[in-house]
């Protein structure tokens, strides 16, 4: 068993530096890291290229880093919960490339399984199509894309074990399983770290072979972005 | 004149047995209110989760089950969670049998626009694009016109486009309408809305053949 | 809850034809859809092609349906374990196509996925390159690779439900999560069916949408090919 | 001269602390028998396991635990099972550290020939190709020559290939090797074998610089 396991969120990102491309797991605010995104904001790294589904909300998720301007370019398929990131947008200060969730969520697989390049419909026909190359397969024209490349990934998980193997919950796993791997070192925090063993192999969503780095997260406020009863 | 859930009634009618259905964010999300329930339909968010069911009492709560509009919600027994590359596979792979959603424009080829307002609003596509670049069967929810009273249903979408030549029906408050050789055909009029109504807030070319019958809804 | 199941392996194989192409999960003999195979010799449907990782062993698997000169076409990776096999590829009877083991997992789970193509490493400069095109990606070729089409795929899953969820236990997994899908009609046999509700929504493999027919198979026979004990 | 198991011996000095490694079938299976035990490592087998551990006793024996060479095995605290796309992620993502497969032939250039043998011999390329087409580090386990007494290693393969310019490393009954500027670059002699006997049972160029020290196995 080769163990993963990282002492603190300050050694699970250890080698950040400004200019870095990084992933972000999550979808709306419901499964992201929140302790490294914490740590990013104190860390104050900058120029800092993000890839991940949303921005978060004004005062959390990776809102916290916008404010603080640390973001260069945001890579994204959904920004619509964010003013301040609208602003920063509209005035040209951020940089912001939006592509489809589901070409979104295929290059950062692709990424992860080391296919360089795959066709999908996504977006023909519109200006995420621009400048890429279009092919027709069975009658319907289709655009390539690349995976991503990226220096870290951060992701949160429900369980780990020390071994990096991962189990996510319900929809918080969006996102998160599809990055492991996905860049060159992948930082997973879960809500709990056990014993190599405790986690049932039948049931790992993602084995500790694409993941670099684990720890426990201090704490989760867990944020609900829209709470419907009914 | 439909209000909102008139037109979610009105679509709840298109489900089908056996369907599985992706409804959007807005009006698409309250057709699930109004579904026969003698089928048997599971309804997929591209979050991640088929079998997605009401929304939760305050006991069941959880924030790590939420919907694509980050409502929280249940699920179903029978249902089952997964990653957004699996999620896509579902809408890619054309296994997901209806996609609902709502439009700024939809254009008589087909084409819709759903994204983006050049330098004034751009909330991104979300899941949008790979819905409608895949679906077998798309319909639109939308109102018939804008709050200034131009007509949504166009010769040619003037905002970017979300996907080309996709869209099979139109649901509005006014009519519903299917989409053939590049022309909005009028099937169904709103309870109230003359066929001239409807004449007048559709900028695209019209095909009206025969008697137009209300809806029953 | 959209129920899938059938009553037997009768009904889940209506519409089988001569010249079909099939997909059959299964590593050697461990996980193979047991029954399905079984009816498949029974109604004696001919000129099929079989898109599977082996091809059986001579009187066990696919080899049942080697024997019976079923089989027009075989697409597999690695098939040296069946002399029936070896002799009627020798002879020239049947049709084999031997592509990379991965190469034909992702061709799989492309087709499941609405993947058309994408492009590999593996292969690039051997056999399995003739006539593909070819191209570069980070200074490194690659090959493309399409999606496969079949008519029908046979799974057999551990544990599933009346919606089509499956889980699959241990190294039985194997191609049959990436074969749920990628063919017209996917049938899965199980070795226990159970009411919707039973499995957790957490764990499931492979989610019912992937899933035409499910049935519980009669009996399972799990012949192991090396037992090999310490 | 090294019998299978010295070969398996010597490969095992190979395997790094923090090392996912993938073997082949044959000679590389027995290198897990060999391997330091104050290291970190697991093994991967393409059918579906990452944490494999030993052969069963005769109560473990599972018809569903098998590995890539169908033998049944175990699987160690800490260990997972995923699928063939999942297995070949990991492999063509470059997430597994070394790959030890056997051979029939090793060109200077570190091409590669395992999987057929044209009109008599075709078992199939498995994972091989996958393999040796993204690892950063392969190394080939093989005797030298064949029954027939030919070299292995090769100016050139002669068999149909199963990888291009992929081998970095071979070890043998007689000798370790890596490869340099298109060359065999002799590393390590086998006991009791000579530079000359080397030289003799290699048909392609060889570099021998200095003296070639004996392993220590």
């Amino acid at each position: 068993m080769i163990n993963k396991t990282v002492n603190s969120v300050t050694e699970a990102l250890e080698g950040i530096k400004d200019g870095m491309t990084f992933m972000l797991g999550g979808f709306g605010l419901s499964g992201i890291p929140e302790n490294s995104i914490k740590e990013l904001v104190k860390r104050n790294v900058q120029d800092v290229t993000c890839i991940s589904n949303n921005a978060g909300v004004d005062d959390f998720g990776l809102g916290l880093l916008l404010k603080k301007k640390q973001i260069k370019k945001m890579i994204s398929s959904y920004v619509g919960e964010n003013a301040e990131f609208e602003r920063q947008m509209l005035s040209g200060e951020l940089e912001v490339e939006l592509i489809p969730q589901g070409t979104l969520a295929e290059r950062c697989r692709a990424a992860q399984n080391g296919i360089p390049a795959f066709y999908t419909p996504a977006g023909y026909g519109t200006e995420v199509a621009e400048g890429k190359e279009v092919r027709d397969f069975n009658g319907k024209p289709h655009i390539m894309e690349n995976a991503f490349e990226a220096d870290f990934a951060f992701v949160k998980a429900w369980k780990g074990d020390e071994a990096g193997n991962l189990i996510f919950k319900g929809t918080a796993r969006n996102f998160n399983p599809v990055m492991c791997g996905a860049a060159k070192i992948t930082v997973v925090e879960v809500e709990e770290l056990v014993k190599p063993g405790e986690l049932n192999p039948n049931f790992i969503h993602i084995p500790g072979i694409f993941v670099q780095r684990i720890f426990q997260g201090e704490t989760y406020e867990k944020r609900i972005e829209q709470r419907t009863t009914r | 004149m439909l209000d909102k859930n008139g037109i979610a009634k009105r679509i709840a009618q298109e489900v089908q047995d056996g369907f599985y259905v992706n409804l959007g964010i807005g009006i698409p999300t309250l057709v699930a209110n109004y579904v026969r329930d003698d089928i048997e339909l599971e309804f997929q968010s591209e979050n991640g989760i088929l079998g997605m069911g009401p929304f939760p009492t305050e006991d069941e709560v959880d924030a790590d089950l939420i919907n694509a509009g980050k409502q929280t919600i249940t699920a179903l027994p029978g249902a089952s969670f997964f990653d957004s590359s699996m999620s896509f596979g579902m809408i890619r792979g054309q296994h997901v049998d209806l996609t609902i959603l709502g439009a700024m424009e939809v254009a008589q080829n087909g084409n819709i626009a759903n994204w983006k307002i050049p330098g004034k609003m751009v909330k991104g596509m979300g899941g949008a694009m790979d819905l409608v670049g895949s679906a077998k069967n798309i319909i639109v929810a939308m109102m018939h016109t804008n709050k200034a009273g131009d007509s949504k249903l166009l010769k040619a979408c003037s905002l970017p486009l979300t996907g080309v030549e996709c869209v099979t029906k139109i649901v509005t408050n006014m009519a519903v309408l299917d989409i053939v050789d590049k022309k909005f055909r009028l099937l169904e009029r709103a309870p109230g809305v003359s066929v001239e109504d409807i004449q007048k807030a559709t900028e695209g070319d019209l095909i009206i053949e025969g008697d137009i019958p209300e809806m029953s809804i």
